[in-house]
């Protein structure tokens, strides 16, 4: 039972791995953190979780700031998975 | 101050100079960095770059690391404009600007800004090689060694 | 590789960028220093600033610092530009780029060549002030310092 | 009893103190460093005096090399005076 959607954005070698860029989903209840966050989105599908691989690799924001694996995430949220950046 | 943009167009570092310091004589010291796309890379040779970035957080994040710059050194303007799209070998991708009365001023912000925008800013470069197929560019530890002189930007 | 000239005329930051990495796709990175006249110095409102220069030695000089630098930083091009004459605030004096494809070495050559070129070239600032006389700027100590962080000029 | 001429060159203040910018003058015999020959010039006028200060605050070049007040003059050479340079 959901409490609310959370908007997830995927970017570079995530976006084409996962297979979109952006999905909504409703957060379910006990996922209060990036980190849960993360291993309940590898469930969703093969896809999933081939793009949202555990480990040092992945970067993470939360409403357009850095998070780390215990950042909170709330219903409303925006949470962004990436690799780390490579611009400049 | 500051001013921050994402944008497909190129740009010009003499028309960015002029419009960071047009019509002032209080500056006296501009640094600047340009950084433009390679055809070499790991030894393989590419045919075009192609930067994503996270719109929004992309402008956030320049933003902060404008300010935070300005609040480190007596700044009297910069400019941080960063490319997106598919770039060919050659063509500018960064540029950085620092006004300062201080040359040291001005030099070390320019060198700071371009560390934390390569660590901080959410900007993913693709290669395409000339050999076929393409790859996402890797983060290497020395941008993040090199960041890290300056401390770290927030979460990052 | 290196270009470097003194002159009376204005230049371009843009026009002088393209002119050292026009057509090549091996640079990567172009670390620069503008410096400009400004309308205060030590508290008196500037109105002009003239510089005189040692014809001969001035260009032996900056050609020895800019192939000093090349020997220090892997660079594939520099450019040095020294304005001579009368100058008003907000004018151009002098320009350094600094082309490798390695951003520090990059900026760190740029950092190099306006520390030397203040110490090591044979030019002198007299001012002209607002509330009426010249004076010819003294040589700071501050500028002796940064540059020896570099070592020292054969001599000077 | 001049061993031949060589061209001294002034710049900055110096050439303001002095009045010319550029003199012709024979070297004497026992002249054979900038230092000496620095000490020489200032007996020319009160201007060259006024001009060529002793102390810390004159620089010199010989054939437009920075040079210190032990290195030699010799007829032919070209010898310029000038205060710490201030350009960039």
């Amino acid at each position: 039972m959901g409490r609310g959607s959370i908007k997830i954005l995927y970017f570079a070698w995530l976006r084409e791995r996962v297979g979109v860029s952006e999905e909504d989903v409703d957060l379910p209840e006990g996922i209060g953190t990036v980190g849960a966050l993360q291993d309940w989105l590898r469930g969703r599908s093969p896809r999933h979780a081939a793009g949202l691989v555990t480990g040092m690799t992945i970067r993470c924001a939360v409403n357009q700031e850095f998070a780390g694996p215990d950042e909170a995430v709330r219903p409303g949220d925006e949470v962004a998975f990436f690799p780390p950046v490579t611009g400049g | 101050m500051a001013s921050v943009r994402v944008q497909a167009a190129d740009f010009d570092i003499g028309a960015e100079t002029r419009a960071l310091t047009g019509g002032r004589a209080d500056i006296g010291a501009i640094g600047s960095f340009l950084g433009t796309v390679r055809d070499i890379a790991g030894g393989r040779r590419i045919t075009a770059m192609t930067l994503e970035h996270y719109p929004g957080m992309t402008e956030r994040s320049m933003a902060r690391i404008a300010a935070e710059a300005e609040g480190r050194w007596p700044l009297l303007g910069c400019t941080l404009i960063h490319r997106i799209g598919r770039l060919l070998p050659g063509e500018n991708i960064v540029l950085v600007l620092a006004a300062s009365p201080h040359r040291h001023a001005a030099l070390e912000a320019a060198g700071f800004l371009i560390d934390w925008l390569k660590t901080a800013a959410p900007f993913w470069k693709m290669e395409e090689f000339a050999d076929g197929g393409t790859g996402w560019v890797e983060a290497r530890d020395t941008d993040g060694a090199a960041a890290a002189r300056w401390g770290t930007f927030p979460g990052a």
